[in-house]
């Protein structure tokens, strides 16, 4: 198990609830590929909120990363739509 | 040659360019061409009442750091600056601004273009609209078009 | 819908870029994006005491106005501004303030980057250069590179 | 025999030492090729002004021609070289 800060932005925080939150995740989740599923698995406003999985865009440690990346050692990871500043 | 000078912030207040402008080119000689972007509230037609900008503290200023380092490698230019606004924002108010100072013009064209382009697609912002309607305000939905305008700048 | 306001000076005064977008951007809330350009006198690594313009009364003005009226037209301008200076500059000084403003970004920098390629070429201005040796100034040659940036315009 | 109002910038100005003058021009100028071709016949100060004669640009009554163009009616003629502002 580890422990995780995860961020949430725009309609991701506002179908979630809540903009931040800190989970333990078992060992089996090692890519931000692997936390989606296993936070859409949790159901609710999680399955809600990432449903069309392919759009959700992530950061770890406020860089942005693939669906790939392994997570192992990050500090924070932020979880968000497509960005619309500019 | 000293390194190009980049100021970045985020902040919820507006900007003056004109400060700005005079702050980039404070006690220097050797600039030839500045180019400013700013982006402005639009009240699309009358059915926009307000734009609610949200961002990523930290990360926000960390991308648009890294956007504008890239621009003065990539166009030399002399110095680049970038203003990002978040809050609530009214038809006709200021949202962003940015500004490209180069020896000659195209590379300022080019280096405000380009940190445009990046920090429309990579800077964590996001846009919700409150409409005159009194409807439920919708985030706006990111472009394919953007990622087209950013996309003309990979090389090779 | 009523003609996009162009605003043509050429004068010998300094000009004011804030002063500038504040009046073309004044009572509208439709207008998204803003480029300003501005040209100052460079020193050319100390080399250069000043710069003398000269140009062609009348001309001037007229040939601005067309360039501007062109980029309206071609890029969908919602409002351009065109201020060329003339007289003795030194390093530092402001030479000329093209803005363009449109709904999208891109129309803004094409707009803006179009008139200032045009008014590199088209518009009757001559630089003199002053050196700071006190040897005789002369007068700038015009670059092919000037010539070759307003033909990529060429449509078709 | 018609008469034209030449204004001259630059270094075209300084050649000929003055910025414009009133000529009457012989009926068989009939362009500004012509016109240039008439200048330089002139000699002295003209000559040193229009030797490279391609590289002079030329307006009438304010408007961009090119050497081809006939001057019929022009009521002011300017000859200058390759415009350098912006």
């Amino acid at each position: 198990m580890s422990t995780v800060n995860l961020v949430y932005f725009s309609w991701v925080r506002e179908r979630i609830g809540r903009p931040e939150e800190t989970l333990e995740l078992p060992a089996d989740v090692v890519t931000v590929a692997d936390l989606l599923d296993h936070l859409k698995s949790r159901g609710g406003e999680y399955a809600a909120a990432f449903e069309h999985q392919n759009v959700i865009r992530a950061a770890i440690n406020q860089e942005h990363v693939e669906h790939g990346e392994p997570i192992a050692g990050a500090r924070e990871i932020a979880l968000f739509p497509p960005m619309t500043g500019g | 040659m000293a390194p190009a000078p980049v100021n970045i912030r985020v902040q919820r207040d507006d900007f003056d360019i004109a400060v700005e402008i005079a702050a980039l080119c404070r006690d220097r000689t050797d600039i030839g061409a500045v180019v400013t972007f700013s982006g402005l509230c639009r009240d699309e037609a009358g059915a926009l009442s307000a734009l609610e900008l949200e961002h990523y503290p930290g990360m926000a200023e960390a991308e648009i750091e890294r956007i504008c380092q890239d621009a003065v490698e990539r166009f030399g230019l002399q110095a680049a600056t970038a203003i990002h606004r978040f809050g609530g924002m009214e038809p006709g108010a200021n949202i962003v601004l940015v500004i490209a100072a180069a020896p000659h013009r195209q590379a300022a064209f080019d280096g405000a273009n380009f940190i445009m382009d990046f920090l429309k697609t990579s800077a964590p912002f996001w846009k919700k609209e409150h409409r005159t309607d009194g409807s439920a305000g919708d985030w706006i939905s990111a472009k394919d078009a953007d990622d087209d305008a950013r996309d003309r700048w990979a090389r090779g």
